[in-house]
């Protein structure tokens, strides 16, 4: 068993994708044949990859290899432990999906963009994301965390025509340099105390730090990792980014590269700091329940499909904070189990939330591929035309509610268990925090429901809103595949918890030192418990097969009662009016109004309407209503700052005004200054 | 297993029987307190008979999703009416899914009706289906407050562990926190089921109403289930209600004296419950739609105040 | 022998193009000898690997590994440019740029073709000359050699900003070299208490290491900060850098590219050498303070005119200010890893610079003017070659990592931290990511966007294959350092440290 | 004339022509007219060379000789006739007002000098009593001076040329700084210096006069095209 060539495999799928990176951008001129290529060779590596982890987590044991540099600590050094398995297994399921999805997703490109850059950028930005998850050297972690920013950059600007890509893509690559920025200072601050540049001597080296230098390097490691995660309030960039890029590309944006973060803190968190003081879980923890509550909320108010998902991410990398935030206050206070439970259910929501997230942008990108457009009210009726697409968004949209039975709803329970747990473990006035983010988790997911009943409905039901909708086709069938595949995955691992749930015992004894897998399971390998004496117990399994068992009864009634009158088909009901219209129908804009009028606090919300009328304003000819909602932390925090630094450096440009004698003035006084004050000892 | 089975088809005739003849009871006791005859208590068996015989319209502009939700609706309102202990403590799902399911599951169901009245493109159903989703959405953080106030004295979400912990000790209910607790979850009932201040079920104003306005469209036996189910989630709320407060004469097994017993103290119980409601809602008017998230703020902070208390007494 | 040669070369080449008038032959001559050049420097490299610091004419001129590493990077430049050069002018040529200003002086291609190819090789041979000489003196003459050769560099073109450029570089060149010298007699002075010497050898550098420590330290002090100053004007340390931006753009570009590349090298390589003997004489603090002072400034002064720019060829001086603050910064955080990072940064900072200045260049000749405002972006559309190396080579410099500046910043950041200037490094930080945003924001709007619609660059093989030839070094460099380079870095890092 | 021996005498000597040559420069920072402030700098130069002599008579040193010979010729001869010859191709005679007026200037150039002594007196060793080191030890504090004020001139005046007779006298100070503290750089070293000097005149004179021709002024605070 532990003889599996973990390390051929994963070398192979970094060869995959390093090869198809040139091939692609070799064979440019070519848009079809550099389809094939740029897509086969990433499902090839995608592949590996995947087989790789499953071996890596089925060994157990960590696979460590280096290859040096001609630069000092500076090594190309892997180390295959539990952890890099799990994220390069949730990667490979990403990149296997939209790989197959780019066949026909890239097909639109040729002859219009050039498919070998976009693939050479596509397969560097897989490959960097395998040697983030991967390497064990600051070194190699900050180059590929770098690459990937950059070629995250290069991707999301791909339409650079459009100037509002233009801008995101700035605000996003500033952005990501700003948390390089943190990282380096965390690791420099790091290698000071441990002389090392690999992962494993900063564990050794935690002993060392003090308390003072421990803060430091955690606040500047939750700002670099919380910036690439998106978190508030550091998320401005995210709902700019991720909507411009390709569509396969947000998939990918949202699905996993936000997940660098979360991976970042968890491995420096758990494995390089040493036991972080409770304060620093509690601030994990509170940052993670305001970034899920504004997350969502800001989603609610979106109609560009994209926008929406991306506010979504948010809103979940808040409540995978919320579960590590309390594994991290859970592991000082004395309870390793408990935390434990809690890690299990953050990093089962990482999984989740990659899946079905990017299920979600596949599906919102083949409704931009046969529409061409990515405002909601402008869509409708799509159910009919693209009914799989529908059925694939449908399930998404299920699980990203966290209903049952699916995945979401089975990590959403482990956090909230682990909350509950979190009352009895910690003292003081801070186990209160434990239920009210408890119920501000509920919260979170009914405004999520909300917000994809509005997602799905007005999207894919009742009739089209404008002509882009009119005449739609299916999308293409590889596209579809992809979305298919992530589908399954969301029901199996919704509906099959129980059996995978065992692989994290891995992780937790890598990180933790425990093993509570088995705890989780009982009932027959039916029920998933809380791991506690008592705890809760849930079995997704059971409510599927209840729910289709019942179905039974009920399908009896209703044939029995409908055997005598016919089902007939008629119009809706239009209050009399001459024939229903999509004028009649509700709006996105519509439905969430009753929240934007409850939380107008924070929404701000500015509307104005104007009536055209000829004879009298009672009887408007027609009505122009806009309505937008301010965006509190761009208008209140970032534009001051912008506006503060732009004016101090045209206020500076007068230092360099072109006269001689100006210039030699400043040489002349700092040579006064120096020679009365420099010379004396 | 098949014990299991046994239990299950009890409690499935229990919900599907008592579930009408209560909604029948409110309906007859607010009646009588508004000094009208009514209909009498079988009326909504009735109700249901019929619209299972009839036939149905379908809108044409509706998909799947609008014939589909009425069986969903229904099959989850059993679901989880076979979690919850009803007239013994240990529910015969309840290993399967404790109170969190049960309000997940409830969501589920929600999440369909709303997209089913979308799905008839008519701006009464999205009417419904937003307010709905808005008024639940903002209801949940003070029923997941005051459940947890409950599950954190009973150290579990496990239905049947609840109960038997407050079986256990009795006159628990008279401590302030949980006296709190069901204030609040009250309020909760009172929206989650639809009813005056919150909504008005009677109705069929397009400015008032909020159930019916998500599910004008359906007729016949689609009408019949989404009824039906819709009085069961009734019942299932108020039984949550009755059984984790006040756990009197729950029996702790299935033999037939002990279901006999628990069948009576339940039954009063609703009853009480019932009566209470009728007179909330008699005495009260309909709120506007933008006054309802003050009072469930207010539950919240009931919630609140019960957690506190918890550790506080 | 081998450093005779190195000077020679280039001596002989510049009379060769002055006489042999004719624009290919000038080519010829120029490219040939740069490339004898070069390897004549990496002969020199690997036999002071080999077998220590050479010396000839005893010890006038004098080679170690810090020595040999300015020269190999100063001819390395110099090869490049003249690559790139063949290209530049041909399109200038074509253009009638010469012609254009004939009024004030412009005079037509040939004449001014012979200027260049005439001066360049003048401009290598001082340059190369600085890194020899071992007296002191001949240093500070040879620095005020490469002033006197680029002045003409800077008023080629002859237009009135031009002109202005010059002056201002000459004069402001002129006086901070006198205070150059100045810090130098008082070397001289301070040494001279010691050694009692007239002869040549009282300047040697080789020979005042040795004593250094008992030096007269009041002596030495006012020389060294008289250095600073001196040296720092001709690096274009804040705030003393006024001279650059004016002189970087108007300069052609390849010379624009030498004096950014190569010597700044040979500044800071003056000022590396007095600070050797004030470390050994003051002990390293007071020179240490000095430095990261005017280094953070540096970093500092150039932020804002990053941020806010109208002319890209500006930009890059602001940038070349910058690097200079950078690698003082790291000189003056000190120890092993300051030094080495300063070396480091200095050797990537020269194969990097060019390049910008050839992307540069080629928008500039495509767009004809040096304004973001005027040039519309968009310029992938016709230009893709220089277009996507102008962005790569913009990540590179701004020291994004894969790119080996990188990997100097992030050695000077982790010797700010080892030296306990925690805030300092933070600063340093900051300064970097504001370099770098303003940068990208800039060179993305410019490259990036809607076509405008201009005509397809033509393609030239010169400028192409000294763009893409640079560009897979660069790229090279991020992930693999030759060793035998490395061992030179380390070398002269070690001489820095302890003086041999 | 035993005194010719005495180097106490030559010590006062070279004292009285440094003080001479520092009047001189304030005198400069005051003048108006170019060719006269071109003719103080002759001056100078020529005293500079004079003292350059006598520490080569009381040293004996050979190579001073050379090297006072080499300053009599250049700065005293060759550069004022240069300059002088541009003034009159260019036709331009009369200095424009300074950024400062000529009575703060002067007075500013007093307090260099000022700065200049507050300087030079951290170097004086009284310990050190041998006649070599004494000799003109005190000159420092004059070379500091001049060379201030030279810098001052520089950065004052708004002609290009004076600009440059500015480099020039600041360059003089260096020279009296090498000659009376080190009697002299190496010979080659004082050769090369010489050398760049005359260059950068040269190269400064064409400028000077493409200047002209370009912008028919020598106001070089005209020159402010080139700004952010």
């Amino acid at each position: 068993m532990n003889t599996l060539p973990v390390g051929t495999i994963f070398a192979l799928s970094l060869t995959a994708y390093s090869t198809g990176a040139l091939a692609s951008l070799a064979t440019w001129r070519k848009p079809a044949l550099c389809r094939y290529i740029c897509c086969g060779s990433a499902l090839a590596g995608a592949v590996l990859g995947g087989l790789a982890a499953v071996f890596g987590i089925l060994q157990g044991t960590p696979v460590r290899w280096s290859v040096s540099s001609g630069i000092p600590l500076f090594a190309y050094s892997f180390d295959y432990d539990a952890l890099a398995g799990f994220f390069n297994l949730t990667l490979a399921i990403l990149a296997g999906a939209v790989s197959i999805y780019s066949f026909s997703y890239l097909k639109e490109f040729e002859g219009k963009r050039n498919i070998g850059f976009f693939g050479f950028l596509f397969h560097l930005l897989l490959l960097s994301l395998t040697i983030v998850f991967t390497t064990a050297n600051v070194f190699l972690f900050l180059i590929g965390w770098e690459v990937m920013a950059l070629v995250a950059y290069g991707l999301v600007t791909f339409y650079h025509e459009d100037r509002e890509t233009r801008r995101a893509g700035l605000l996003y690559i500033v952005m990501a340099h700003i948390d390089a920025g943190c990282l380096l200072l965390g690791f420099a601050l790091l290698m000071q105390v441990s002389g090392s540049a690999e992962f494993a001597s900063f564990r050794t080296a935690a002993a060392q730090l003090s308390s003072g230098q421990q803060a430091v390097a955690f606040v500047l490691f939750f700002l670099g990792f919380g910036i690439k995660a998106g978190v508030i309030p550091f998320h401005i960039w995210l709902p700019a980014a991720h909507p411009v890029a390709p569509s396969n590309i947000s998939a990918l944006l949202s699905g996993i590269v936000l997940k660098a973060g979360i991976y970042g803190m968890v491995r420096i968190f758990l494995d390089g700091l040493g036991i972080l003081p409770s304060w620093a879980g509690l601030l994990v923890l509170i940052v993670g329940v305001a970034s899920a509550v504004l997350g969502v909320l800001y989603a609610l108010m979106e109609h560009d499909l994209k926008r929406l998902l991306a506010y979504h991410s948010i809103e979940n990398i808040g409540i995978i904070l919320i579960g590590l935030g309390a594994a991290l206050v859970f592991r000082v206070a004395g309870h390793p189990q408990l935390a434990a439970v809690a890690l299990i259910a953050a990093m089962f929501h990482t999984l989740n939330h990659a899946i079905f997230k990017c299920l979600l942008f596949l599906g919102a990108g083949s409704v931009l591929h046969s529409t061409g457009t990515r405002n909601m009210e402008e869509l409708g009726g799509l159910i009919r035309p693209m009914p799989v697409t529908a059925f694939c968004f449908l399930i998404g949209a299920v699980a990203i509610s966290g209903l049952p039975p699916l995945n979401g709803f089975v990590s959403e329970w482990l956090t909230y268990q682990s909350l509950l747990a979190g009352f009895g473990a910690t003292g003081g006035l801070t186990r209160i925090l434990f239920p009210l983010a408890g119920s501000m988790l509920a919260l979170t997911g009914a405004l999520a429901a909300a917000c994809f009943v509005k997602a799905f409905a007005i999207t894919f039901l009742a009739l089209p809103r404008g002509t882009e909708a009119r005449h739609v086709h299916e999308a293409p069938r590889s596209m579809l595949v992809g979305m298919g595949w992530l589908t399954v995955t969301c029901l199996a691992l919704g509906l099959g918890v129980t059996w995978f749930l065992p692989a994290f015992d891995a992780l937790t004894e890598q990180l933790l030192g425990q093993r509570v897998g088995t705890n989780l399971i009982s009932g027959h390998g039916l029920v998933l418990s809380a791991g506690m004496r008592h705890g809760g117990t849930v079995s997704t399994a059971v409510i599927g097969i209840g729910l289709v068992i019942l179905l039974i009864p009920a399908v009896l009634l209703v044939s029995i009662g409908a055997r005598r009158f016919a089902r007939r088909r008629g119009p809706t009901w239009d209050c009399g009016l001459p024939g229903l219209s999509e004028e009649n129908e509700y709006t996105a804009t519509a439905f969430s109004k009753p929240l934007r009028m409850i939380f107008s606090v924070l929404y701000q919300p500015r509307r104005e309407i104007q009536a055209v009328f000829d004879v009298s304003p009672y009887f408007p000819k027609a009505i122009r209503f806009e309505s937008e909602i301010e965006p509190t932390f761009e208008k209140r925090l970032y534009v001051p700052l912008k506006d503060l630094l732009l004016w101090f450096s045209t206020r500076m440009r007068a230092i360099q005004a072109g006269s001689i004698h100006a210039y030699l003035a400043y040489i002349f006084v700092t040579l006064v200054l120096l020679l009365l004050f420099g010379v004396r000892p | 297993m098949t014990g299991l089975l046994a239990k299950a088809g009890l409690q499935l005739v229990l919900l599907l029987l008592v579930a009408p003849f209560l909604s029948g009871i409110i309906k007859t006791l607010k009646a009588r307190l508004q000094t009208r005859r009514g209909p009498d208590v079988l009326q909504s068996y009735r109700d249901i008979f019929k619209l299972l015989r009839k036939g149905m319209v379908i809108p044409d502009t509706a998909s799947w999703i609008f014939s589909t939700t009425p069986y969903i609706v229904f099959v989850i309102a059993i679901l989880v009416g076979l979690m919850i202990p009803m007239t013994t403590t240990d529910a015969p799902l309840s290993l399967f899914g404790g109170v969190l399911a049960v309000v997940y599951l409830l969501a589920l169901g929600r999440f369909f009706l709303a997209l089913g009245g979308l799905d008839t493109g008519s701006s009464f159903g999205g009417l419904g289906s937003s307010r709905e989703m808005t008024i639940s959405a903002i209801a949940e953080p003070a029923m997941m407050l005051a459940i947890f106030t409950v599950a954190l004295g009973a150290n579990s979400t496990n239905l049947s562990e609840m109960a038997k912990v407050a079986v256990s000790q009795s006159w628990k209910f008279l401590a302030p926190s949980q006296m709190l607790a069901f204030a609040a979850l009250f309020i909760v009932l009172i929206a989650e089921t639809g009813r005056i201040p919150v909504d008005n079920p009677a109705t069929h104003l397009e400015l008032t109403m909020i159930h019916e306005a998500m599910i004008l469209e359906y007729s016949g036996p689609y009408l019949a289930l989404i009824e039906w189910g819709a009085s069961i989630k009734q019942l299932v709320l108020m039984t949550l209600l009755v059984n984790t407060f006040f756990p009197f004469g729950l029996s702790s097994d299935w033999t037939a004296r002990g279901l006999g017993l628990g069948l009576i103290f339940y039954l009063t119980k609703m009853l009480l419950l019932a009566f209470l409601i009728v007179l909330v809602e008699t005495t009260n008017a309909k709120l506007r739609l933008f006054r309802v998230p003050e009072l469930l703020m207010v539950s919240f902070i009931l919630g609140a105040l019960a957690l506190i208390s918890t550790f506080l007494f | 022998m081998i450093l005779l040669w190195l000077l020679i070369v280039p001596l002989a080449a510049s009379p060769l193009a002055f006489f042999l008038r004719r624009r290919p032959v000038m080519e010829v001559v120029n490219l040939a000898a740069f490339a004898v050049l070069l390897c004549l420097a990496a002969a020199l490299g690997i036999q002071v690997l080999r077998s220590g610091p050479v010396s000839l004419w005893d010890g006038f001129f004098y080679a170690d590994a810090l020595s040999a590493l300015v020269i190999l990077l100063t001819a390395f430049v110099a090869l490049v440019c003249s690559i790139y050069a063949v290209g530049y002018f041909r399109h200038e040529e074509r253009n009638g740029v010469f012609q254009e200003n004939e009024a004030v002086g412009g005079g037509n291609a040939v004449p001014k073709l012979r200027e260049y190819y005439a001066l360049t090789p003048l401009f290598v041979f001082s340059m190369i000359l600085v890194a020899l000489a071992n007296n002191l003196g001949i240093l500070w003459v040879a620095i005020e050699g490469t002033t006197l050769a680029s002045v003409f560099l800077v008023m080629f073109y002859g237009r009135e900003t031009s002109l202005e450029a010059a002056w201002k570089y000459a004069i402001i060149g002129g006086v901070g070299l006198s205070m150059a010298l100045f810090g130098t007699i008082l070397t001289y002075y301070s040494a001279h208490q010691v050694l009692a010497t007239n002869t040549l050898a009282g300047l040697n550098w080789s020979v005042l290491v040795g004593n250094a420590a008992q030096f007269d330290k009041p002596t030495m002090r006012l020389a060294f900060i008289l250095i600073l100053l001196g040296y720092g004007t001709k690096a274009g340390i804040a705030p003393m850098h006024t001279w650059k931006p004016d002189a970087y753009s108007e300069a052609p570009i390849p010379g624009a590219a030498m004096l950014a590349a190569a010597v700044l090298n040979c500044a800071l390589y003056g000022l590396v050498r007095f600070y050797i003997l004030s470390a050994k004489c003051l002990g390293p603090e007071f020179a240490s303070h000095l430095l990261i002072l005017f280094g953070l400034l540096s970093m500092g002064v150039a932020v804002p005119f990053i941020l806010v720019q109208k002319s890209f060829r500006r930009m890059l001086a602001y940038s070349s200010i910058d690097h200079s603050g950078i690698m003082v910064l790291g000189l003056g955080f000190g120890g092993p890893l300051g030094i080495l990072g300063m070396l480091l940064h200095m050797t990537f900072h020269s194969i990097t610079k060019p390049l910008l200045f050839f992307c540069a260049g080629n928008v500039q000749q495509h767009v004809k003017t040096d304004l973001f405002r005027e040039a519309k972006g968009g310029l992938i559309h016709s230009m893709p070659l220089s277009g996507a190396a102008f962005l790569m080579v913009t990540l590179a410099v701004t020291g994004a990592p894969p790119f080996s500046l990188f990997l100097s910043e992030f050695t000077i950041l982790r010797a700010g931290f080892r030296g306990g200037y925690l805030v300092l490094a933070i600063l340093f930080i900051i300064f970097l990511v504001a370099i770098f945003s303003g940068f990208l924001i800039h060179i993305a709007n410019l490259v990036l966007g809607p076509d405008p619609g201009l005509p397809p660059a033509e393609i030239c093989r010169w400028k192409n294959s000294s763009v893409v030839g640079l560009a897979l070094v660069i790229i090279v460099m991020g992930f693999w350092i030759p060793a035998p380079l490395f061992r030179l870095i380390q070398g002269a890092a070690g001489i820095v440290m302890n003086g041999r | 004339m035993t005194f010719l021996q005495d180097p106490e005498f030559g010590d006062r000597i070279i004292t009285l022509m440094a003080a001479l040559v520092l009047v001189l420069q304030i005198a400069a920072v005051g003048q108006r007219w170019l060719v006269s402030s071109i003719r103080i700098f002759a001056v100078q130069s020529f005293l500079l060379a004079t003292i350059a002599g006598i520490i080569a008579y009381f040293n004996h040193a050979g190579h001073i000789y050379i090297v006072a010979l080499l300053t009599l010729i250049l700065k005293a001869g060759l550069l004022p006739w240069l300059l002088e010859r541009l003034v009159n191709r260019i036709e331009i005679r009369r200095e424009i007002e300074p950024l400062i007026n000529a009575p703060l200037s002067i007075l500013i150039a007093g307090c260099l000098t000022l700065v200049g002594y507050v300087v030079a007196e951290s170097f004086y060793h009284p310990e050190e009593t041998s006649v070599r080191a004494a000799l003109g030890h005190n000159t420092l504090a004059v070379a500091i001076a001049l060379f201030l004020i030279g810098f001052f001139t520089v950065l004052n005046r708004r002609k290009a040329l004076s600009q440059v007779l500015g480099l020039l006298s600041l360059e003089n100070g260096l020279f009296l700084a090498a000659i009376s503290l080190t009697y002299g750089m190496p010979l080659i070293v004082e050769l090369g210096i010489f050398f760049d000097v005359l260059v950068a005149v040269m190269v400064l004179g064409i400028l000077v006069f493409r200047i002209r021709e370009a912008f028919d002024s020598m106001d070089v605070s005209k020159l402010r095209k080139l700004r952010e």
